[in-house]
């Protein structure tokens, strides 16, 4: 009768509670996947449930593998930039700063203030506009028809305006260069960007009022996808999934790179490690990406946006290793390169938050039923790009 | 009380409908044939070469086929030929000429790295989006004459950009004819002092 | 009219039992319960009617589906038909046929009134009212059985069996 | 209270247009001889029914995407006709241009047979609404019953689909959508029930009528508008949300979980008749919550009786689905336990405890003076806010919104 799938195969990490063990029915091994309208992209699912509870859950990812590191040590240091976007499609301005740091590290150039300030503005919109999106592709997986999502599109609409009049390009930027940035901010563009971040905490204000206190919501999250902060820390998760289990660690303030110390701003950090937390620590964290926002934009210097000894070509780094590493909106991005002295890079690795963060999805999602492992999914917020390279 | 979330959630969604209809901030849909986009000055979609005069864009393109977009293009998608013969460019000095220069927008991602490397600013990003052929494989490969566009269009698009490089130009072309008139200055005077000294015995 | 009403009912059951798949004949069974839902509109009880497909069509169908489902049964598993079953078959033959002709004769043995003009039309309030004059008592039982039927459901459903994996609902 | 004396001459039984309809019918009725003339008037209320309802759901579709568009503040489809009202067409020709796909390992006859059971039965449920004060397409006596009965049976059809479509995902879901479907059954017609008894005739005309009248010429004698009435208005409202398996309770096509659900074998026309089977029961659903609880085709104030009954009617009826589309523009769905501990552990003893302030609203109607009515009033109140909350406090007992700490 129902397609009988390994009958009661052993549960392979021993984590797995005995799930009704005196009752071993028939599992039924559902694949979701991987054109599935929930997976956020190329990414598969084989679930084994028991009934509706899931007993064990295997991803599948890879798909969207494009060889980016191989590719990164057979071009420049520049020619990687514009492939630094493809990572996190949606933090395109994130992945190039870190790219950008861990050059900068290897090659000693040193950016202008101004230049820092920009980067942080530009990083805190991404921000902005990640966890926003992230929160109406959650909202989309527990059922609203799209609403919060198209409010969220709204909202990131203008700051990718924003983005294509500075950079040129929505989502595809390349706009970071190795010691600054490539286009000076225009007065006009830190008038409207400015306009954008006073009006951004109404448009919290609509969004919590739609979602943080609606009853259903709270009963499909708290308490589903629990994650121990042990077991957060020994997975090496970084971003809004680990401060959700209570661990602050964040890099902004960890590491105090570029002049993050110069702002005050404050690290969410949630009790329960479940999804409710998850979104209610990316709706703080934008909170505090507005303060940073507004400090920053208030006190932006003058003066040049790039470091003088930076060469645009024949960046030929002498040999040895730098890992530059920055708190992006899902967690910490990093980049690891090696150099022997020839305008390529002899190694170049890329430490990818989202695809760390999805090692604890079958943890997370043992015990329950397949409604909520495509909420759980949702909430550890991933993008294959990054996932797969 | 148990329904106010929800109640609450409402509320929101009836404003943002009230809203749809009066409030710009909210109704933010252009529909997109009728009304065209209006693009930031930066923003950037295929790269297109720069000819000085738009009526003959093959005899004053400012391209020198000098090859550092080639190079330096991450997917490697810029074909150069250098021409055989040299042409007098803007300043007069006899430069090379791409005979020819093709690019092939299926594999170009508009990441304006080109524009950047090129010292001549030969080559800029133009801003036409709607270039959708049913040709794979020729529609996309652009060649030399496709891609000139003369110089005027390129004030038309990014005007701020396009004074700031006339006005670099135009700095450089006159520095360069001072220095040439200076040579020839120098030129015209040395061999006047170079005719009296021949006299003296070598020490 | 009423031979057309027989069929609709007899020829389903009958149906019902010769077919292999499980589903099929709950379905054919659903399909005799509304020919009876028929026969009782045809006879002008209206309210039984409606009471019949409520409750069997709506309801019961669902128990003898979910039944029909959650057991496991395996197709292949239809024993043929050796010499035992066909002695089984034999005698169950045997028995239907002396209880049909048992019923048969008592059919026709007892003398049925013939139709007395209209069937007399019976609103709902008279219904209601005879229902809780003549018949108060027995009603009032059932009612008990009924509610107690549900309050049981609804406090076992009340009593979480432990606490189920994954915290809350 | 007889209507203010000025309105006297238009007696809203003579108004014209409120004996259109039954002009129009006696002339169609004429055409035929007299034996048949029985026959000829059920068939042409048969025929307006369908052909009014379909063109409703046609409409319905479209305000359905329209209505959510603006409230996601995006224009909806506006490029088939003015504003887009050809889209019903273009989405009619599309589904019956597309290609039917049977699954081999499909059960032919009963892939074939759930949509048609399912959009019969759906229909069948409007024979008994009184869409205008002489407009009931047929006087049953236990009309209720009736109505429920086919509500009832639509769950049957829905087992049909999931198990004729041989297919994991549809199975999965057509075991949620009955067990969803059945336990919404009972607050559905609990909360029916204190209406049929204060009304004290299950025939929906009856209902109606017993809802006629206005104090002061202003507030109507709508069963809404009593405690026991809002209380009972709200079940009815959440069990027909559940029982059209629509947004929070749309678990059976939760895209997000088993892609289309019970309708995933299914394409082409068959997958349109089951969504025009959808629509058919929340019209059903939300004509039959009018006609118990908002008064069916009463007006609402003495003075606007001009307007014709059936005007009355399908405004209020529009009003409930737009709501019912505003509610699908927000809401989150539930989960399949959820979904069922709500509705037991929650609806149905709020609506047994309905039953008893019904009662107590019944017994007290003799209650007269303003500080008894006030006092009935407060009572009933109290009968139906206690439940309310003390019930709701347990459901959400580990839920709530909580506060968060900075890190140092």
């Amino acid at each position: 009768m129902l397609a009988s799938g390994s009958a009661a195969a052993p549960f392979s990490s021993a984590s797995v509670r005995p799930v009704h063990d005196e009752f071993h029915g028939d599992l039924l091994e559902v694949s979701m996947g991987p054109h599935h309208p929930s997976t956020h992209g190329v990414f598969r699912m084989m679930v084994t449930l028991d009934g509706e509870t899931i007993v064990r859950l295997k991803p599948v990812f890879g798909y969207l593998h494009r060889n980016h590191e191989k590719l990164g040590e057979n071009t420049t240091y520049l020619g990687s930039m514009p492939y630094t976007d493809r990572l996190d499609y949606l933090c395109s301005m994130t992945n190039n700063w870190a790219y950008a740091l861990a050059v900068e590290k290897l090659a000693g150039l040193v950016p202008p203030e101004r230049a820092e300030y920009i980067r942080i503005i530009l990083a805190e919109l991404t921000r902005l506009i990640n966890h926003s999106g992230l929160i109406g592709f959650l909202m989309q997986d527990t059922g609203c028809s799209g609403t919060p999502l198209m409010y969220a599109f709204r909202e990131r609409e203008k700051v990718l305006d924003l983005f294509e009049a500075l950079s040129g390009s929505r989502m595809m930027c390349n706009y970071q260069r190795f010691g600054g940035c490539r286009v000076d901010l225009t007065p006009a563009w830190v008038d409207s960007a400015r306009r954008l971040v006073d009006a951004f905490p109404r448009f919290l204000d609509e969004f919590e009022a739609l979602l943080t206190g609606n009853e259903i919501f709270m009963a499909r999250t708290q308490g589903v996808g629990r994650l121990s902060p042990e077991l957060a820390v020994n997975a090496g998760l970084t971003g809004p999934v680990l401060r959700a289990t209570g661990v602050g660690h964040d890099l902004r303030k960890v590491d105090a790179y570029g002049l993050y110390p110069r702002f005050d701003f404050r690290v969410p950090i949630g009790a329960h490690g479940d999804t409710y937390d998850r979104y209610m620590i990316r709706v703080l964290e934008m909170r505090e990406s507005v303060q940073i926002l507004q400090q920053a934009l208030r006190d932006l210097p003058a003066g040049p946006i790039m470091d003088p000894k930076a060469k645009l070509r024949g960046l030929r780094p002498k040999a040895g290793e730098a890992y530059g590493r920055i708190e992006g909106a899902k967690g910490e991005i990093g980049f690891f390169l090696i150099s022997d002295g020839s305008p390529n890079p002899y190694r170049y690795r890329i430490r990818p938050p989202s695809f760390i963060n999805l090692t604890v999805l079958e943890d997370l999602c043992l015990g329950h039923t397949v409604a909520d492992a495509v909420i759980i999914l949702g909430s550890i917020d991933i993008v294959l790009g990054e996932v797969d390279r | 009380m148990l329904g106010s979330g929800i109640i609450k959630g409402l509320a929101v969604t009836a404003k943002n409908l009230a809203g749809s209809f009066h409030d710009p901030a909210r109704y933010v849909t252009q529909e997109f044939p009728e009304v065209q986009p209006q693009l930031p000055e930066n923003s950037r979609n295929f790269p297109f070469l720069v000819a000085d005069d738009g009526a003959d864009p093959m005899g004053t393109l400012r391209c020198v086929a000098c090859q550092i977009c080639e190079k330096e293009c991450p997917p490697q998608c810029i074909y150069i030929e250098k021409s055989k013969d040299k042409k007098p460019d803007a300043a007069g000095k006899l430069q090379l000429y791409p005979a020819v220069f093709a690019i092939d927008t299926s594999v170009c991602m508009s990441c304006q790295i080109c524009v950047e490397v090129c010292p001549f600013d030969a080559i800029k990003m133009d801003q036409v989006f709607a270039i959708a052929t049913t040709d794979r494989f020729n529609g996309l490969l652009l060649n030399r004459e496709q891609l000139a566009k003369s110089n005027q269009y390129y004030h038309s698009i990014h005007p701020t950009e396009a004074t700031e490089v006339d006005a670099r130009l135009a700095a450089e072309r006159k520095a360069a004819e001072e220095k040439a008139r200076a040579a020839a200055a120098a030129k015209a005077a040395a061999p006047k002092p170079a005719a009296p000294p021949p006299p003296q015995p070598p020490a | 009219m009423i031979l057309l009403l027989a069929l609709l009912i007899l020829v389903p059951a009958a149906a019902a039992m010769l077919r292999r798949n499980l589903v099929h004949s709950a379905l054919l069974l659903v399909l005799s319960w509304a020919g009876l839902a028929a026969f009782y509109l045809w006879s002008g009880a209206e309210f039984v009617a409606f009471a019949q497909v409520l409750v069997y069509v709506g309801a019961v169908s669902m128990v003898v589906l979910f039944a029909v489902l959650l057991t496991r049964q395996n197709p292949d598993r239809a024993a043929p038909p050796d010499a035992a079953a066909r002695l089984r078959a034999g005698a169950a033959v045997l028995t239907a046929a002396a209880v049909g002709a048992v019923i048969g004769h008592a059919i026709l043995a007892t003398p049925l009134p013939a139709a007395a003009g209209a069937p007399p039309v019976l609103t709902v309030r008279q219904l209601g009212l005879e229902l809780m004059g003549r018949h108060a008592g027995s009603l009032l039982v059932i009612g008990a059985l009924l509610t107690v039927a549900l309050l049981g459901a609804v406090v076992l459903a009340a009593a979480e069996p432990g606490e189920k994996p994954g915290g809350k609902p | 209270m007889p209507p203010a004396p000025i309105f006297a001459t238009l007696d809203p039984d003579r108004a014209f247009l409120e004996r259109a309809p039954l002009l129009v019918r006696d002339f169609v009725t004429g055409l035929f001889p007299p034996s048949l003339q029985w026959l000829a008037g059920n068939l042409l209320a048969v025929v307006v029914i369908v052909l009014f309802f379909a063109s409703l759901f046609a409409l319905l579709t479209l305000a359905e995407r329209k209505i959510l568009g603006r409230i996601q503040n995006r224009p909806g489809p506006n490029r088939t006709g003015p504003a887009g009202l050809l889209q019903p067409l273009a989405d009619a020709v599309k589904t019956l241009v597309k290609e039917d796909i049977v699954p081999r390992a499909a059960d032919q006859v009963l892939h074939f047979l759930a949509p048609v059971v399912l959009v019969s039965l759906a229909l069948m449920a409007f024979a008994v609404l009184p869409y205008g004060r002489h407009l009931v397409p047929v006087e049953l006596d236990a009309a209720v019953l009736y109505f429920f009965a086919a509500g009832a049976a639509t769950e049957l059809a829905v087992f049909m689909a999931g198990w004729a479509s041989r297919n994991k995902y549809s199975l999965l879901a057509a075991m949620r959508a009955l067990a969803q479907l059945i336990s919404y059954e009972l607050p559905l017609l609990l909360s029916v029930v204190p209406v049929v008894m204060l009304a004290g005739t299950l025939s929906t005309t009856g209902i109606v009528a017993a809802q006629a009248g206005w104090t002061y010429g202003v507030i109507p004698h709508w069963h809404v508008l009593t405690p026991w009435g809002a209380a009972g208005f709200l079940l009815f409202f959440v069990s027909a949300l559940a029982e059209s398996n629509r947004s929070p309770f749309d678990l059976p096509e939760a895209e997000s979980e088993l892609i289309a659900g019970h309708l995933t074998e299914y394409s082409g026309f068959k997958y349109a008749l089951f969504f025009m089977a959808e629509y058919f029961g929340m019209t059903a659903l939300c004509g039959m919550g009018v006609t118990l609880f908002l008064g069916g085709w009463q007006a609402p104030c003495a003075f606007l009786e001009f307007i014709p009954s059936y005007a009355w009617f399908f405004a209020k009826l529009l009003l409930l689905l737009g709501v019912f589309m505003w509610i699908r523009g927000t809401l989150p769905r539930l989960r399949i336990d959820q979904l069922t501990r709500f509705a037991w552990k929650f609806l149905v003893p709020l609506a047994l405890i309905n039953l008893g302030t019904a009662a107590f609203w019944q017994l007290s109607a003799g209650w007269s003076g303003p500080a008894l009515q006030l006092a009935r009033w407060l009572v009933a109140l109290a009968l139906v806010a206690g439940p309310f909350t003390l019930l709701g406090r347990r459901l959400s007992a580990g839920v709530a919104p909580r506060t968060y700490r900075y890190a140092a």
